[in-house]
């Protein structure tokens, strides 16, 4: 019974830290998609966004081809650092990470849109820095829908269930995640541990849209009364 | 004129069939830039303040340079020391009022802040509003607040992009006499984009039309909607005798006032105490000339005076009547010159309606 | 008074502090519902489209019941007769102009259609727009489209609510004219919300002020302008006197007009051929009223006429004095009135500057 | 090497039938959500786009506890007309369908939201009927974020791999769909199939995905200039 939530818990903690890496590598990118114009903007937008529609398997195989003991940078690891990132908990931080990510990019990056320009500038007007301006007007009014991308890539990363399997495998208590584990409860015929496993991520995945539902801005709000 | 606070001279090209092409200076007082939609008037208010990057020129303010193409210097929006409002408030939707006021004075002591915080709230009249939100604040209010906020911090200057033109009769009006009011308090040299004559008329001392990126005509408001008002709503496009005056008496159906140094005007009956002190204003256009005392008019003044002077212009003629210490404008035709042997030196009589004395408080 | 097209009763909950409640009959005119924002105009004229379902009371357009609580009928919308104009032009934007305006001819034959979208837009001013979308338009020809696309299906009553409140001088001026065009032309009922003067003294003949959802007052513009209008923008208090006419000859300075069954005017200089109809427009406050001919006056008009009626209100007096077929309105102090000895059938001279008479184009 | 597209054919049949399934049963609901208040609005629209952050193995556990030959509906269908659902191509379009209907139901609800009802109150008032407003005005308006939130879902159709494998199992020729038949290639080590599937379907992805770009109407139009 305990070490039924084991996968629980380990799909948490790659949920979390997957979650870190995307707000973190997110963060900055939305906003240059939301504020900077350049040549080839439309792409490198649609190419961020491929993993909502791109097959999870499709996924896993990209990365195995790169992260992978022969591919181009998993190889190079493992000769300089000894580092593998495959078929371990990090290729599994990876794998949700990537699928996980347009789910952060997409709201933050209207948040950051949905911030007036014209009210930064009246705040350079009146006299302050562009860290000033940043800290007391851009992140005060785009925090909601920054909250509201993360909380949904949190629930999809922890949810990752192709990519994971592809790159990280299915090695219990490193890489056995807890929709691996439904999986094999349902392939196995243990009905009891897949309902278990099933009615906790239910729940983890209900919380998560409804606090994004309620940390998500209104369209009106952020931006005018 | 005093010394000019702010020069500008600078080319910027919009888009293929709009440059503007501006060379001005500007003392401590507010200045109209009048003109159609799409003659660049916003565009030169955005060059001023630096969100929108010059071509080429020199822009200064005090003894600040904000901009020169030739020493390729852009100053930064937070050192120009200007303050900006728009037809859309520009409100922190996150911050109460009395936030948004303080906002740009951080770094400042806090007894400053708060204090410059209450009187500036005061003067906009949104001291009763400092703890609300944006958000719960009506049109008006929001643009009072706007105002109050880009003056806190004793801008150099005040750029107004039509502040009250999303605003109803009672929120213009409102505005415009607060920000009349804060201009003779703080003096800020402003600049005012406007397409109403009657904002025009009453808040500027110079007005600038632009048309086609460049400015085109420069002169008090008056002279300027007189060249350039619209011919087929002629109601503003007269010169104005404006007098202070004081209330002299009252009779059955209608009041006198004394103008300061002039004569006696009958006008519509006014409900305040004899003594106050009035402005009164005649268009040049309700005044009709007589040669001598003329009885049996249902004009309620006929008011001796010297011609002054003559100015014809095109197809009108102003002449200028002398009565006391005061002189009056007044439109005739130039046919009636001639006619009336109108000359300086020349006495006459000004007739004028009870009804074409219009009544300014004196404190707007 | 001609026999009421348009008969309302009806009460509405807006929120705690506001309710509707009015009982209005409307003719063949154009009704300006003034007042300001919050008092419930908007609302009142969306309870009257049937955009909002009334709490109790009832409509009634000719001989159509649009509404009544008692028998619970709302009518449907499509079936109400009803053009609405915004401040918000609300073209559809995947169609082009000529679509917009045949948008509420469907079901009628083609050649109709054809016919009737080129009358009403030229009418409107729009016929050179027909193929473009409405996003390639200006401002003020979004809403000279919309106020087509409104009239094109006769509706049997036009509701503009503040139409050109978002557009610039030009623009208003244009889609005022229009609309007074084609009501001149279709002689379409029109409740028409503004908080303008000028436009309601440009198209009212009847003026409604509203607060806080009740009718307060009803009346000419004029009356009710003089009654509640600002006391310190006098300019548009104005009465008009407003003739068709044309052009007689042209003299060394000056032209002069012919007004259809009454005087001749002298007016400024007019750079059009002998013949050219036009509209000219006095002031009633521009005039002046003697009991004998005068000489030696800087006026160019003296013209004669018939004291028809003196209706007096409050503090002024409004003298009618009849030239020929044609009715001029005389704005006067009561004074004036007592001293003249002004009553009915006594002749006198309406004394009338040049630069007084302003000319408007004729097919404006 | 034809065989290889066996699986990609059944994929793309699966999906078609699933995004044909999506839009008739989405464009209604997400016309309602749009346009309708209710209580419950917000729980209703919320549990609708649950499958976007859901586990894909949950969604399945819960498809085959329901649909399955011992579920509530499974067993009456079975028993009444003999049909099953599980386990076959049927399966793979209802648990593909699930999946995708978020990705379909989000943009078809801004679509209709997008359109102003001030506009149709004005064809209204310029006397059409409710059913001319609808195909003259909203429709016409709609269309375009209708449009692509169906090239979206079906994108997604295509790649789904968890659900389906969980419903509908993987059966040669009748329920391997292309993104099963990538991961079966890894597993077996059969790179080259794997590497020709991954491109094939990497290539209906983005394709998908520049269409739904195209036809997404950007933020101004739609409602006015």
């Amino acid at each position: 019974m305990l070490s039924d939530f084991a996968p629980l818990w380990l799909s948490l903690q790659i949920a979390t830290f997957a979650t870190c890496l995307i707000v973190v590598i997110g963060g900055p990118i939305s906003m240059v998609l939301a504020r900077v114009s350049f040549a080839g903007k439309g792409l490198i937008g649609g190419a961020l966004i491929l993993p909502l529609v791109l097959p999870p398997t499709v996924l896993g195989y990209y990365l195995l081809q790169v992260l992978g003991r022969e591919g181009w940078i998993g190889q190079g690891l493992e000769h300089t650092l000894g580092m593998i990132l495959v078929f371990n908990p990090v290729g599994a931080v990876i794998a949700s990470s990537i699928a996980a990510f347009p789910l952060f990019l997409l709201p933050a990056r209207s948040a950051w849109e949905g911030v007036k320009p014209d009210l930064e500038d009246a705040a350079r007007l009146l006299g302050r820095s562009e860290l000033s301006v940043f800290t007391s007007v851009t992140l005060p009014l785009a925090w909601r829908g920054l909250a509201a991308g993360a909380v949904l890539a949190f629930a999809r990363a922890l949810g990752d269930f192709g990519a994971t399997l592809m790159v990280a495998g299915d090695i219990p208590d490193r890489t056995r995640t807890a929709p691996i584990a439904i999986y094999n409860a349902v392939s196995m015929g243990d009905s009891a541990t897949a309902a278990r496993l099933t009615f906790a991520m239910s729940m983890l995945a209900i919380t998560a849209l409804w606090l994004a539902g309620r940390a998500q801005p209104s369209p009106a709000r952020g931006s005018r009364s | 004129m005093s010394e000019p606070r702010l020069k500008i001279k600078l080319t910027h090209c919009v888009h293929e069939t709009l440059t503007i092409d501006v060379d001005l200076a500007i003392s401590q007082e507010c200045v109209i830039l009048f003109g159609r939609s799409g003659a660049g008037k916003s565009t030169l208010l955005r060059l001023i303040a630096g969100l929108i990057r010059p071509d080429s020129g020199r822009i200064q303010l005090d003894h600040h340079c904000l901009f020169d193409s030739q020493i390729r210097k852009h100053a930064p929006l937070r050192s120009r020391g200007i303050g900006l409002i728009y037809q859309d408030d520009l409100l922190f939707p996150h911050l109460c009022v009395a936030a948004n006021l303080g906002f740009g004075l951080k770094g400042r002591p806090r007894g400053e802040v708060v204090s410059r915080v209450a009187e500036i709230a005061r003067l906009c009249g949104v001291d009763h509003l400092l703890d609300r939100a944006p958000a719960t604040l009506s049109g008006g209010e929001r643009q009072r607040v706007g105002l109050a906020r880009a003056l806190a911090p004793r801008p150099r200057l005040l750029l107004c992009d039509e502040p009250v033109s999303a605003l109803d009769l009672e929120g213009r009006q409102s505005l415009i006499a607060r920000l009349a009011a804060v201009r003779r308090v703080e003096g800020t040299p402003t600049i005012y984009i406007t397409h109403s004559p009657t904002e025009a008329l009453a808040l500027g001392s110079t007005m600038l039309v632009m048309e086609a990126g460049t400015i085109i005509d420069r002169g008090t408001p008056l002279e300027v909607l007189g060249r350039h008002g619209a011919t087929s709503m002629a109601d503003w496009s007269s010169a104005q005798n404006v007098f202070t005056s004081v209330i002299d008496s009252h009779l059955a159906n209608e009041s006198r006032i004394k103008i300061d140094g002039g004569p006696t005007l009958i006008v519509p009956t006014l409900m305040r105490a004899v003594g106050t002190p009035l402005v009164v204003r005649v268009r040049a256009d309700d005044i009709l000339l007589a040669r001598s005392q003329v009885e049996g008019l249902s004009a309620r003044n006929i008011v001796e005076g010297t011609v002054d002077q003559i100015v014809r212009h095109g197809d009108e003629a102003e002449v200028l009547v002398r009565t006391g210490s005061a002189t009056w404008v007044v439109s005739v035709v130039p046919t009636a010159v001639t006619e009336l042997g109108l000359n300086p030196g020349v006495e006459v009589f000004m007739i004028i309606k009870a009804r074409g004395c219009h009544i300014l408080d004196a404190d707007v």
